[in-house]
């Protein structure tokens, strides 16, 4: 009956697409993840104003601005939340553009939120094994394996049987890190990763960032932490009222006026 | 799942395990296969048929509640859809009951699709709210389309078997139940269960773990009505008769209480409750308000004090056994013994 | 068309309708200010009945002095509730506390309506009419009750938004209704708020109930048909649009009254109903829902 | 994977405390009362078990506490013995619905073993209840609920149904065409000049109220009066100003029907009269429970209605009796009629106790095949009509005329009723309202 019921539905969970490596080649010199003239509007408001970015394979991208500039909007974009008015978003060389997030999920793009979303009932295990279950491809090893070795990558410190809703913040963020790791993405978007927490969980989770670029997973940060951002980001876009007003390498970034005027000169009264 | 043991018993656990029971629920469905040849006094198969019918429908409940995290608070219009399409089908066409406790949860299955869709945008609560809102609507339409359902007055349906005896009831009604369990164990148990407890509890996170929230959500939804359709359709051939008033939100209040006293998100737990409940509840017969009462104090004192309910209650009791090595003794050995799901 | 066809039964809907946006007001309350879907809403309109009952008829006190005994009772009742059991509650956890509460309420609602029914029997107890006497208002009569319960609901309603916007507390209400986290920053006692409101909400439940008494006598079962009214109209405006259920509650008393008047006594729940469901279907938060609020979405 | 900490998974210990308490006492509850039921299986063969079905709690609870009150009344006069037989009544609830009562009445029958079943007052749960009363032959007497649905399923398969024996009221029309005869002896005698010959009909939703109202609208179609409208209400609806409203708008001179629960049959009555329509009202079935004008007021005056007084001496004495011991006032249709109707059963027990000396299900069908359907057994001195008797004619109905079972038309005033109708009886004539 169950089986039927799969059958009959057809892709309950549909099967990752634009794997071959003959997609990849192409990738590598188009950019993993490409936005062009992506514009969202709620009502009057433009929060995302054709906003083009290219982001290569293996980069940290950062994506920073004052509050209010659009930065999670757009991120809502890649990861299917919103669907943009004007332009398309491509990924892997594929036009994502209409994706549902669950589908989005399904091409290798992962992601966490701003403010933390898990499940909070379920055991931190099997928080991470659901993300490995329906995120990843089928024919992989069980799932239970796969987010044993997620938690261990992200160095969960405690019981990995303990429920998601009695651990703290941190270690909450590393569980959501360990879900999206677990299916089994490309890209993953990572969403003020660093919000609420001290310098030392800080050093923790920045340092995992890195081991996550360094296992050959490309990452694309919404921060406001100055500190994090210039420390581990390869290349850097600044957003202000919905609009792109700069790109490049994190020093230049620093230097250029633009910037200086539109954003830390707001950030410095923070 | 399965770990291979020495003895016997353990491999049984394990053949057990995949259809979602426990060895001790194994023995108690033997029990209850054996209790008609034990118990012969037709008013206890009576009692234990509505028994196994409320256990029915509050599991139906618990798929929905304790999953995907929607009180069906319709849940009684479903059962009543179900019997309302056997009976007329019966009435009108003549077709037999058997098929048409088939139709009745057919047709609970379609209604349940569409509130599916219907809900689909909106939140637990206000998910339940219209489920409850498409529920009055039927048990109006089914009041008021008096040349069709003779309204307030009752339809009356014929027999599923024609005997004094309970007996047959009993065994079809254990069987539906039993089914039930089975069915909706299996489906949470597996990783589709994991997926609805996911979009019950964080939508945006299950849909960015890679989980279809629509799928998922109008699959458990239809599921959970179309089984309350099967036990309505049960339901018309054994009363005889059926009335508006079955549709009425106390009844859906009924499975609603014992599944959570059972304890949500279990399935198992309902039946356990219902045993319990049901029969209390119609052994105090004679005290109407009173018994009322205690199952509105029960509720309460059930979320307040410790919601993991009947089901939580045993699990930690099996788990504190384990721990002591009370079960080693007996060969109960199974590694998938997680307390939960 | 008879011009009196549309009149009358807007009248006739209108007058209805404001005791149910009183009914809604009450709930979108409790609902915006602590997360409390309240089923057991129409059992203190129920409570409220049968207080002004024994009020008006043991004790022989006037109407007025009836109703007003009735909201004082109920809210004294409501503050009991609160304390006892959902206080307790909050002390205890914060997760998953609308389903939670939702069945807590579910059993002060089988509680209270199978306590009245042991107290007093299933007897209906009713009162001919506090106010004996008809008005004509444009080609139709209309007694006098309904037209004072009309006015009751209207002042009460207005004393509300007077009660909310003017006063200190009021606005710590509010407060608290938008950012509980916040208000407390600022110093409002969350536990002195929750407790207000929910009793203020039984007592508007059980004003409608007691000014309703002569229309609809009081019987232990009553509360389930304005409970669910006044939940269609807090969902048919948007939940937790306090102001909106006023209007809610008038457009579901003439759509009421329209259908009652164009497919005969019976369907009036079936097409309100149909409607409803279809609006939603379209504007799935509400016809007035609020940016900001709590809403049904997702 | 690390095993759970027992403290998390018991997070509270008060918590399994309660729980396992309450485990425990319902089990033991559960162990109790199953052993108390195994006493009553066992008990003496000479006790007669009767089910009295009536509507106990619901919207017509009011009426089951009447029944209730007269049936214990009536067994009381024989101090609940019959030869050496003890009687002992079983309550069955039938909440005013079809499926519960078709529960409870089955429930009865196998959890109680009740020998026969006794008066109800619903038809619909006549209907249901004769299926199991068939099911289990087992012979029911005298149950009220009289439409001609109940008729209708007896006339289906008399054979398997008869055990559904006799009702104690007549199919509707049977009383029905009273109404009409006296609006058109009014009419004739000039006391009236309607100023059309227009009618509404309205009435409860369900087999009793459609079943009245179809039976008076051909009666007064056939007297050449005009229906312009139909209005079905469901049981327990309190608000009627859009129905009356419109009615007020089709002029009609009379609007006739019936509603059997009394928050509905009194807001009705009360609401017409603030609407000011102006026609007559014929409201059968508003003076059947007592208290009904205590909930109408004034608004009664002039309602027309059709119900039994209490006439003689033996009826006062009764009414009196009762309003003492229950602190009620009863209805002549449900105490009355229910007192009259538990003597005709003492009557029947008494019977089956001289004929067979044993009083068991088996005999009293027999008794009802030979002695009451033929005829034979009759109740003669019943307080609110002459005499009860059914034929093989008239089966399941009693026989309806003048000397038998017939009621007067009535007309209220300040909360009593005034009899206008037949003319043997008549207190006063017909009084129409002025300016209709």
């Amino acid at each position: 009956m169950l089986e039927c019921w799969v059958l009959l539905g057809g892709t309950l969970d549909s099967t990752q697409q634009n794997r071959n490596p003959l997609n990849r080649v192409v990738c590598n010199i188009l950019g993993l993840l490409e936005t062009k003239n992506v514009t969202k509007r709620f009502g009057g408001l433009t929060a995302v104003n054709d906003v083009s970015l290219n982001v290569e394979e293996g980069q940290i991208f950062g994506l920073i601005g004052p509050n209010g500039a659009g930065k999670t909007t757009l991120l809502n974009c890649i990861s299917g939340v919103y669907k943009p008015e004007e332009g398309h978003i491509f990924f892997n060389g594929e036009d994502v553009t209409s994706f549902s997030a669950d589908k989005i999920c399904h091409t290798g793009i992962a992601r966490t939120f701003q403010i933390v979303h898990s499940f909070p009932t379920m055991s931190v295990l099997e928080n991470v094994m659901v993300g490995a279950t329906f995120g990843g491809r089928k024919d992989r090893e069980k799932p239970e394996n796969i987010a044993e070795k997620m938690l261990d990558f992200v160095d969960f410190p405690l019981d990995y049987d303990v429920l998601a809703q009695d651990v703290n913040t941190v270690q909450l963020k590393q569980v959501e890190l360990a879900r999206a790791m677990a299916t089994e993405c490309n890209l993953l978007l990572l969403d003020e990763v660093a919000a609420g927490l001290t310098p030392g969980e800080l050093d923790v989770i920045s340092k995992l960032i890195l081991r996550i670029k360094d296992s050959g997973i490309t990452i694309i940060m919404v921060e406001h932490l100055m500190k994090l951002i210039m420390g581990v980001c390869d290349r850097i876009a600044v957003l202000s009222f919905g609009q792109k007003i700069a790109e490049g390498p994190p020093k230049e970034i620093a230097e250029n006026e633009k910037v200086v005027e539109a954003y830390l000169g707001t950030k410095r009264k923070h | 799942m399965e770990k291979k043991g020495t003895f016997d018993i353990s491999r049984l656990n394990g053949y057990l395990g995949k259809l979602g029971l426990k060895p001790l629920g194994f023995l108690l469905i033997i029990l209850l296969a054996v209790i008609p040849l034990i118990i012969t006094d037709q008013f206890w198969i009576r009692l234990l048929t509505s028994t196994l019918m409320m256990a029915a429908l509050a599991m139906a409940f618990d798929f929905s509640a304790g999953f995907i995290n929607i009180n069906n608070f319709g849940l009684a219009a479903f059962w009543g859809l179900g019997a309302y399409t056997s009976g007329l089908l019966a009435v009108n066409l003549g077709l037999s009951p058997w098929l048409g406790m088939l139709a009745g949860a057919l047709a609970a299955a379609v209604l349940g699709f569409l509130v599916g869709l219907l809900t689909l945008r909106l939140s637990g609560i206000f998910a339940s709210c219209m489920t409850w809102f498409v529920a009055l609507a039927l048990m109006a339409l089914t009041t008021n389309w008096v040349e069709l359902t003779r309204g307030s007055s009752g339809l009356s349906t014929p027999y599923l078997v024609d005997s004094l005896s309970n007996i047959p009831y009993y065994y079809v009604m254990l069987i539906i139940a039993i089914g039930v369990l089975i069915l909706l164990r299996v489906i949470t148990n597996s990783h589709i269960g994991m997926a609805f407890k996911a979009i019950g509890q964080d939508k945006q996170a299950a849909e960015a773990s890679g989980i279809n929230f629509v799928k998922y959500r109008i699959f458990n939804m239809t599921l959970s009505c179309a089984l309350a359709g099967l036990v309505g359709g049960f339901y018309a051939h054994y009363t005889g008769v059926i009335t508006p008033t079955m549709m009425h939100t106390s009844n859906t209040v009924e499975a609603l209480a014992i599944c959570y006293v059972g304890g949500r998100g279990s399935i198992w737990g309902a039946i356990l409750s219902a045993f319990i409940l049901v029969p209390a509840m119609e052994l105090m017969k004679g005290m109407m308000e009173v018994r009322m009462i205690i199952y509105g104090v029960l509720l309460i004192l059930v979320m307040l004090v410790y919601p993991a309910g009947l089901a939580g209650l045993c699990n930690a009791l099996y788990k504190f056994m384990k721990d002591k090595g009370l079960f080693r003794k007996f060969g109960f050995v199974s590694k998938n013994v997680t307390g939960r799901s | 068309m008879d011009p009196s066809q549309i009149a009358d039964p807007i009248i006739t809907g209108l007058l209805r309708g404001g005791l149910y946006a009183l009914m809604a007001l009450g709930l979108a309350l409790v609902f915006g200010v602590m997360n409390i879907p309240n089923f057991a809403h129409g059992d203190f309109y129920m409570v409220g009945a049968y207080l002004a009952f024994f009020s008006f008829t043991a004790f022989g006190l006037g109407p007025i002095l009836s109703i007003i005994v009735a909201m004082f009772g109920a809210f004294i009742l409501g503050v009991l509730v609160e304390k006892g059991v959902f206080y307790t509650l909050r002390k205890r956890s914060k997760k998953n506390w609308v389903m939670n509460t939702f069945l807590l309420t579910l059993g002060i609602s089988i509680v209270l309506q199978n306590s009245v029914k042991m107290l007093f029997g299933a007897n209906y107890r009713g009162v001919t009419a506090f106010w004996p006497g008809t008005m004509q208002i444009g080609s139709i009569n209309v007694s006098i009750d309904r037209i004072v319960g009309f006015l009751i609901a209207i002042i009460a309603i207005a004393g509300f938004w007077v009660f909310l916007s003017k006063t200190k507390v009021g606005r710590s209400i509010r407060a608290v209704s938008q950012d509980e986290t916040g208000s407390q920053l600022v110093g409002v006692n969350l536990n002195w708020i929750h407790t207000l409101t929910f009793g203020l909400s039984c007592a508007v439940a059980a004003l409608a109930g007691a000014s309703l008494l002569s229309i609809t006598p009081a019987s232990p079962g009553m509360g389930l048909t304005p409970l669910y009214k006044s939940w269609f109209v807090c969902i048919l405006v948007g939940m937790g649009n306090v102001g909106a259920s006023i209007w809610g509650g008038l457009l579901l008393g003439i759509l009421e009254t329209f259908a009652y008047m164009q497919f005969g006594a019976g369907w009036q729940d079936a097409i309100s109903l149909a409607v409803i469901i279809l609006i939603l279907l379209f504007k799935p938060s509400g016809l007035f829902a609020k940016k900001g609020v709590k809403s049904a979405l997702e | 994977m690390k095993g759970m900490s027992m403290g998390r998974l018991i997070k509270n210990r008060w918590g399994v405390l309660f729980l396992v308490l309450i485990l425990s006492a319902s089990l033991l509850m559960m162990g109790g009362c199953g052993s108390g039921d195994g006493d009553n299986e066992a008990s003496d063969d000479k006790t007669v078990k009767i089910g009295v079905l009536g509507p106990f709690t619901g919207p017509a609870a009011r009426v089951g506490e009447e029944f209730k009150a007269s049936t214990e009344m009536a067994f009381e006069a024989v101090d609940y013995q019959i030869g050496d037989h003890e009687i002992e009544l079983v309550w069955i609830d039938s909440e005013s619905d079809a499926e519960k009562a078709a529960r409870a009445y089955e429930q009865a029958i196998v959890k109680d073993k009740i020998d026969c079943g006794f008066l109800n007052w619903h038809s619909w749960v006549s209907v249901s209840c004769m299926e199991v009363a068939a099911k289990y032959k087992i012979p029911h007497f005298f149950s009220i609920g009289g439409t001609d649905i109940v008729n209708e399923k007896y006339e289906s398969d008399p054979e398997k149904y008869f055990y559904w024996v006799g009702k104690g009221w007549p199919v509707p029309e049977k009383l029905s065409i009273s109404y009409v005869t006296t609006l058109e002896e009014a009419i004739d005698k000039g006391i009236w000049e309607p100023r059309n010959k227009k009618v509404a009909m309205y009435g409860v939703d369900n087999d009793w109220g459609r079943g009245f109202a179809n039976a008076l609208r051909s009666q007064f179609e056939d007297a050449g009066w005009e229906v312009v409208s139909e209005d079905w209400v469901a049981l327990g609806e309190t608000e009627f100003y859009p129905m009356l409203n419109k009615l007020k708008s089709l002029d009609v001179s009379v609007i006739a029907g019936t509603m059997s629960d009394p928050p509905s049959v009194s807001s009705f009555i009360k609401q017409s009269r603030e609407v000011g329509l102006e026609s007559l009202i014929i409201c059968d079935g508003l003076g059947w429970v007592g208290e009904w004008y205590d909930l109408t007021g004034e608004a009664s005056d002039y309602v027309i209605d059709q119900i039994p007084q209490w006439a003689t001496p033996e009826a006062q004495k009764f009414a009196s009796e009762f309003e003492e011991r229950y602190g009620l006032e009863p209805g002549a249709n449900s105490g009355g009629l229910c007192y009259d109707l538990a003597r005709f059963l003492v009557k029947v027990l008494e019977t089956c106790d001289e004929q067979y000396g044993d009083i068991n299900t088996e005999n009293l069908t027999k008794i009802a095949k030979d002695e009451v359907m033929t005829g034979n057994l009759t109740l003669d001195d019943g307080v609110m009509t002459s005499v009860y008797q059914y034929t093989p004619e008239t089966f399941p109905d009693p026989v309806v005329d003048k000397e038998h079972y017939i009621f007067p038309v009535i007309q209220y005033f300040d909360g009593e009723a005034k009899i206008v109708w037949p003319e043997e009886w008549k207190e006063q004539d017909l009084q129409i309202p002025e300016g209709m």
